[in-house]
């Protein structure tokens, strides 16, 4: 056992990954789009986010969130909230009955700021708001249905009602949401036009950035001992409890994380696309956001990232070129993904493509550690 | 041809009553062929798709997803307007070409299609949008490229933007002539409110029941289900207790089925008008869902019915027809999505440029005679001066006009109290 | 608490679960001292898994008390019962199938217990000889790295009680540790469980009597849910109502 | 609330009211019993169960235009005809779906539910390919309009009574056949035990394609019935599946009988809450509390407490 090489080799070839991907976002595609696709692929990054968090809570905790839509959702209004109220300043909503409040609020009769929205002209309260508050749901949810032991088909059929309920509160509650046409029309933040192209540069870098920030905190989630303790629980839960963990506080954790990740690509999106709306929120885009996660490879952190990349251009293109096929597209590749390739596309890679590089290298097989040959299987419950 | 002549002579008279703002659009109209075609550098100034013989347009709408149900008509009615606009020689002597882009009921889609059409096609205007989500999603991309959208549906107001010319009717031209008809007419005292839960209904109804009060008349009830809901019993107990003269109903989509085969389950009988329905939600297109014997008798109010008896409607349903098969209706929407492409014509050639400044510029007053709804203007707040009709509701699925104001309806996006 | 139940590591007393009115354990008792061996024979359905299941939480108690070292086990959670030092192994071999050797027994030693723990825990040189040596004693310290899908079934029962043995439990509970082991490897068995029971408290469910010979200091016969005899294993094979029980069955 | 009516209003309220809540429960149990063998039962989490319906409806649709053209006179009887119609169309595709794609899955059932989501997809478009985008108006016989009226303020739908009896019937029909008949018994051996069943010679694979063909089909005679009082379009089938699941989660999923008990629960608890709160709101109450208790009760109403 050359351990120290081994691990050695391992990182390199990790690390080969993940510069790939990061020079292909950021070198590559802002070399090969225009200002307008490359917007387009700002947009399906925030998806990607959205994936990874996947990754971590269904493919590694086997937990199916079915609301991932709702943490999307929240931390996109949490973003948008400030943005509008940027963009309804006294002066520039002169003309309402009550100047200083969003114009949808003043449509709606109201006449005063609502508290919850108080704090959203502080940015800083937004930034901690956006990771906090899908946070916070997510531990509520968490903690009420793992401590009881809540799982798998239950935990999937309870978060998509959860979904529901949020799509319809949005939707009914217009006077401080917006409603159903969402919080639009947002232009500047602080001060700075988010529509101008340089502006929408900057802000896929940011995205891409903060993505690689989310990968790798990912990533050392899944290389520790936690990561290892998650995957134990999806095999044999009893048996992590049995060795003294408390596997609820591991499930809630990682949930957490999944809706944190989620609420970081809503408000990207919100800055990316420049508004917010329930139709991101309720059952079909979360459900949706499982599949980009399926097809990258539900084991696989950056093939969640292609999948989404992937799921998300084929979407584009086929809508343009053939829009009655798209939907025919999308359920086949639900269910190609299932019965197929249930480990997507890094499950493809693995088993097609990994023996002809080795082959290449002349190396003998290796093992690792993270984007390990986890396979997906049977489930016991 | 034969269609360009019927649209184009059909009124004569009117004419004169068009004046003389829309006079250069009339020769122009007129002598396409005769007159030489001015210079593209002189009609474009800003880069804009036009070329010494065409100018490209964008057609966005919902071609897939739920909506695709309701955008379907506007879209086949833009089409055939760009069609006919072309056989009579264009825009400026220019073929209109289409770019269709489907936004697919997702309202980034449709942000980032308005601006693929402004930024990558250049599209000089954009004939468009349904749904309030998708026309405020687009709005930003449209006032920061500063591109020209055709907005055809009736909506609730509260919006006016240099950008858009709303060719449905904003919410208060819909509604009071309506209320003020069955309160004239049918002595109606007291009104049940009852809507889908959005921005449309609910700014509506506000409308609806600010203008009940101001005539000292009672609303006895408001209420409004998520969109797509289909259990409607309990509502209809209700409305059954408190006895309105009449229910005020802006349902929308599936729920309107729902909605209306439950109401008449239950044994209110809309032909017996006790209570009388009057709806602004439900078209010709609606009904064929619905089913013409369960809203037999309610009425609706709106600028256009397909039954609509004038030459120039004549016309257009004919080929309408002939374009688009037999089978098809027209509702109001699919003739407010029709005048989009007359209205940008007529705009173009008095400003004799395709800028889009210019014909922000040119759009107030220009007049559209041939209007199968009769006679339109455009108000200078973007929005379109017309008349408002009452619909009664017959059994095959076709409305009977009843009614039709005497006056053209100033359009008033921001009424008092909304400000 | 009662300072008569602390001389025993584990007083179990009048221990009763009702699954829908069925009584799986009924009135149940028994103390166990330190440093003992049990065993818990008995025909099937007489309650034995249930009172393993009672012990470490996994099923509620409907009624009793279960103390060890005078701590009340039956309101604690699973994961505070094992860290209070209870160590149980299951009837199926339950191992990680994913992980290795390594990563299963890893996960078994007792730091980084919480998520945080968990997050920040090392695999410094302590855990690494304390794996080895747990691996070297169950027979294992060739696999390591191996995934422990790929073991043979007595390997992964070796593997199990490894998990157990290094968590350092104070009583260990095993559920028919030799259940489906070929004759060696029950040989195998049998002399692992001798070294590793000599410095614990043992409460063992097994039918195989030569087995129960060689490490039981007492056996208790459980039937239909209640203590249907208790002793050495001499006493209790010559109880007539134990050996009613079993020519019954 | 209670002070702005009379003493017989508020009478015919509660009547009117509990009207409305049994054909909110009729409904549901419609939606369910279907999901309930398919998930209670078999463990799939069908996705495309909403679809599956309007398959059904379609059927009816299709049944209903077809007698028109063909046999106006018996046309009072159709929908007998177009409910046989709707169960078979609905319990074929659900036999070859089993076929093609739910029997890979058995082990993996939350692997069914994003393959069933495909499927819903694609029967979607190929709904909305075959029958147009726009929703389809399904004709009832004049037999079927109309209403009994009780008092002047109570009036039950006929369309309603005949949903009621059909799911009561319905109900009937699949406990009979679940629990009283050799079928049956095979069916939960299949589902307690498996390999047991199959040593005692069931044909389990058989047996799993006519289950969920049986579900399928009860999804499409639902759906059928439907027709009489909502909208028939290739999307209707989504606005069906959170409260089918829910109802069928809510009852506890292994059990018939808490399967309805939970169908009436919700559904009173929902009628009740309409007629005080405005629509959307009541909903939204109506969700939460259901989440709220299966939180705190997440194996359901009626699930048997046993050894796990």
């Amino acid at each position: 056992m050359k351990k120290p090489s081994v691990i050695g080799l391992l990182a390199s070839r990790e690390a080969f990954y993940y510069l790939l991907l990061a020079l292909l976002l950021a070198v590559v595609f802002p070399l090969v789009f225009d200002a307008f696709r490359l917007n387009l692929v700002g947009k399906y990054l925030t998806y990607a986010f959205v994936a990874i968090g996947l990754v971590l809570c269904w493919g590694y905790g086997g937990i199916l969130s079915l609301g991932q839509g709702v943490f999307f959702g929240l931390g996109g209004y949490c973003m948008a909230m400030f943005l509008k109220l940027e963009s309804s300043s006294p002066e520039a909503t002169s003309n309402q009955s009550t100047p200083g409040i969003p114009d949808f609020m003043d449509w709606n009769q109201v006449t005063e700021l609502p508290w919850f929205w108080q704090p959203f002209h502080s940015f800083s309260f937004t930034v901690i708001a956006v990771l906090a508050v899908p946070a916070i749901l997510a531990f509520v949810i968490g903690v009420a249905m793992f401590k009881r032991r809540v799982g798998g088909v239950y935990f999937a059929i309870i978060t998509q009602a959860i979904a529901a309920i949020v799509t319809i509160l949005i939707i009914g509650q217009q006077g401080f949401t917006g409603g159903a046409n969402g919080i639009t029309d947002l232009r500047t933040l602080m001060g700075w036009d988010i529509r101008s192209n340089e502006a929408k540069l900057v802000l896929y870098y940011l995205c891409v950035a903060l993505l690689f920030v989310c990968l790798l905190f990912a990533r050392r989630i899944l290389g520790s001992k936690l990561g290892r303790i998650l995957v134990a629980m999806r095999d044999k839960e009893d048996r992590v409890r049995f060795s003294g963990y408390d596997v609820a506080s591991f499930k809630v954790f990682v949930f957490c994380i999944a809706a944190m990740f989620a609420g970081i690509g809503g408000a990207l999106f919100t800055l990316q696309v420049g508004f917010m709306s329930p139709s991101f929120v309720g059952i079909v885009p979360s459900i949706e956001m499982v599949i980009f996660c399926a097809v990258g490879g539900r084991l696989s952190l950056l093939g969640a990232v292609y999948g989404a990349l992937l799921v998300n251009a084929a979407k584009t293109s086929f809508s343009e070129s053939f829009p009655e096929l798209w939907l025919y597209a999308m359920g086949a590749l639900f269910i190609g993904v299932v019965l197929a390739f249930p480990n997507g596309l890094a499950g493809l890679y693995r088993r097609y493509l990994m023996p002809w590089e080795r082959h290449l290298r002349r190396r003998p097989a290796q093992r690792s550690g993270v984007e390990g040959e986890q396979v997906v299987k049977e489930e016991t419950a | 041809m034969k269609t360009r002549t019927t649209l184009f002579f059909s009124r004569p008279r009117r004419r004169l009553l068009a004046g003389l703002i829309a006079l250069p659009a009339v020769l122009a109209l007129s002598t396409p062929l005769m007159a030489a075609k001015p210079a593209t550098s002189e009609v474009n100034s800003t880069g804009l798709a036009v070329t010494d013989d065409t100018v490209k347009v964008g057609i966005l709408h919902s071609i897939t997803g739920t909506m695709a149900i309701s955008e379907t008509g506007s879209v086949q009615a833009e089409k055939l307007a760009i069609e006919q606009i072309n056989a009579q020689g264009g825009v400026l002597g220019r073929k209109i070409e289409f770019i269709q882009e489907d936004g697919a009921s997702d309202w980034p889609t449709f942000a980032e299609k308005s601006r693929k059409l402004l930024v990558n096609d250049k599209a000089a205007a954009v004939f468009g949008c349904w749904t309030s989500a998708s026309r405020k999603a687009v709005l930003p991309v449209f006032e920061q490229y500063n591109g020209m959208l055709y907005y055809p549906t009736f909506y609730e107001g509260l919006e006016q933007s240099p950008n858009v010319i709303y060719t449905g009717q904003e919410a208060t031209q819909q509604i009071l002539a309506g209320i003020d008809w069955v309160v004239r007419e049918k002595g109606a005292k007291s009104f049940y409110l009852l809507g889908s839960d959005y921005i449309w209904p609910r700014t509506s109804n506000k409308i609806a029941r600010k203008h009940i009060e101001k005539k000292g008349l009672k609303v006895v009830g408001e209420e409004y289900y998520p969109l797509g809901h289909t259990q409607f019993n309990s509502v209809i107990n209700k409305i059954k207790l408190k006895k309105p003269d009449v229910i005020y109903a802006i349902v929308v989509g599936g729920s309107n089925v729902a909605f209306y085969k439950q109401l008449k389950a239950a044994g209110i009988d809309l032909t017996e008008e006790k209570p009388l329905l009057l709806t602004i939600s439900v078209t010709e297109d609606e009904i064929l869902g619905i089913g013409g014997g369960n809203v037999q008798g309610a009425y609706a109010s709106m600028k256009y019915f397909q039954s609509l008896d004038n030459a120039n409607n004549d016309a257009f349903v004919k080929a309408f027809k002939e374009r688009w098969g037999d089978d098809i209706v027209i509702g109001d929407v699919t003739q407010a999505a029709y005048l989009g492409p007359w209205l940008w014509k007529a705009a173009v050639e008095k400003a004799g440029s395709f800028d889009i400044d210019k014909v922000r510029a040119a759009s107030p007053g220009i007049e559209l005679t041939t209007a199968p709804e009769g006679y339109v203007r455009i108000h200078e707040n973007h929005h379109l001066w017309s008349k408002t009709r009452i619909g009664h509701a017959k059994a095959n699925g076709q409305y009977e006009v009843v009614y039709e104001t005497k006056e053209l309806m100033e359009p008033n996006p921001f009424p008092e109290g909304y400000k | 608490m009662s300072p008569v139940n602390d001389d025993f590591i584990l007083a179990v007393e009048g221990l009763t679960v009702s699954f829908d009115g069925f009584k799986a354990v009924n009135d149940l008792s028994f103390y166990l001292d330190p440093q003992e061996i049990r065993v818990i024979i008995g025909p099937n359905g007489a309650g034995k898994t249930t009172v393993l299941d009672l012990i470490c939480g996994k099923t509620r108690a409907t009624n009793g008390s279960i103390r060890f070292r005078g701590r009340e086990l039956t309101r604690m959670k699973e994961h505070q019962i094992v860290r209070a030092g209870v160590g149980r192994k299951f009837q199926n071999p339950s191992i990680y199938e994913d992980l290795t050797v390594f990563e299963n027994l890893e996960i078994s030693y007792p730091s980084g217990r919480s998520v945080m723990g968990a997050l920040s825990f090392r695999r410094d040189a302590r855990v690494r000889d304390a794996v080895e040596e747990v691996a070297h004693t169950i027979f294992l310290a060739d696999q390591l790295e191996q995934r422990a899908e790929l073991l043979s079934h007595g390997q992964k029962q070796w593997l199990e009680i490894g998990m157990l043995l290094i968590q350092k439990p104070d009583l260990l509970m095993l559920d028919e540790p030799v259940a489906g082991m070929s004759v060696s490897e029950r040989k195998k068995t049998a002399e692992l469980l001798r070294v590793i029971t000599r410095n614990h408290s043992v409460l063992v469910i097994e039918h195989d009597m030569q087995f129960v010979e060689d490490i039981a200091d007492r056996v208790t016969v459980m039937h239909q849910g209640k203590v249907l005899s208790e002793g050495s294993l001499e006493r209790v094979k010559s109880d007539p109502r134990v050996i009613e029980v079993y020519l019954g069955h | 609330m209670f002070a702005d009516y009379s003493m017989s209003e508020l009478m015919s309220i509660f009547a009117m009211q509990g009207f409305a809540g049994l054909s909110l429960f009729s409904i549901f149990v419609l939606m369910a019993l279907g999901l309930a063998i398919i998930f209670g039962q078999m463990g799939v989490i069908n996705m495309a169960h909403g679809e599956f319906m309007i398959l059904g409806a379609y059927t009816t649709w299709l049944t209903a235009q077809l007698f028109q053209a063909y046999m106006p006179a018996l046309f009072a009887g159709y929908f007998f005809v177009a409910m046989v119609l709707a169960f078979l169309v609905s319990g074929a595709l659900g036999m070859l779906v089993e076929w093609l794609m739910i029997r890979h899955l058995y082990h993996r059932p939350l692997d069914t539910l994003l393959a069933t989501w495909g499927l819903s997809l694609i029967l979607q478009q190929s709904f909305r390919s075959i029958f147009g985008a726009r929703e389809v108006g399904v004709e009832l016989p004049s037999w079927m309009l109309g209403s009994v009226a009780l008092t002047d303020l109570v009036e039950i739908p006929i369309n309603g009574l005949f949903v009621m009896v059909l799911s009561l019937l319905i109900a009937l029909a699949v406990y009979l056949l679940m629990f009283r008949s050799g079928w049956g018994r095979q069916v939960r051996a299949v589902v307690q035990n498996r390999p047991m069943a199959e040593a005692v010679g069931i044909d389990t694979s058989a047996m799993d394609r006519t289950t969920f063909g049986l579900g399928c089909g009860i999804a499409g005679v639902a759906g059928s019935a439907f027709t009489m009082i909502g909208s028939t379009g290739p999307t209707s089938g989504q606005l069906y599946i959170v409260d089918t699941f829910l109802v069928v989660v809510f009852g506890g999923a292994q059990s018939l009988l808490g399967t309805i008990a939970s169908a009436f629960t919700i559904s009173q608890a929902q009628s009740t809450m309409e007629f005080f709160l405005s629509g959307s709101m009541a909903k939204v109450l109506t969700l939460l509390v259901v989440v709220g208790i299966l939180m705190l009760r997440p194996q359901g109403l009626f699930a048997l407490k046993i050894r796990r």
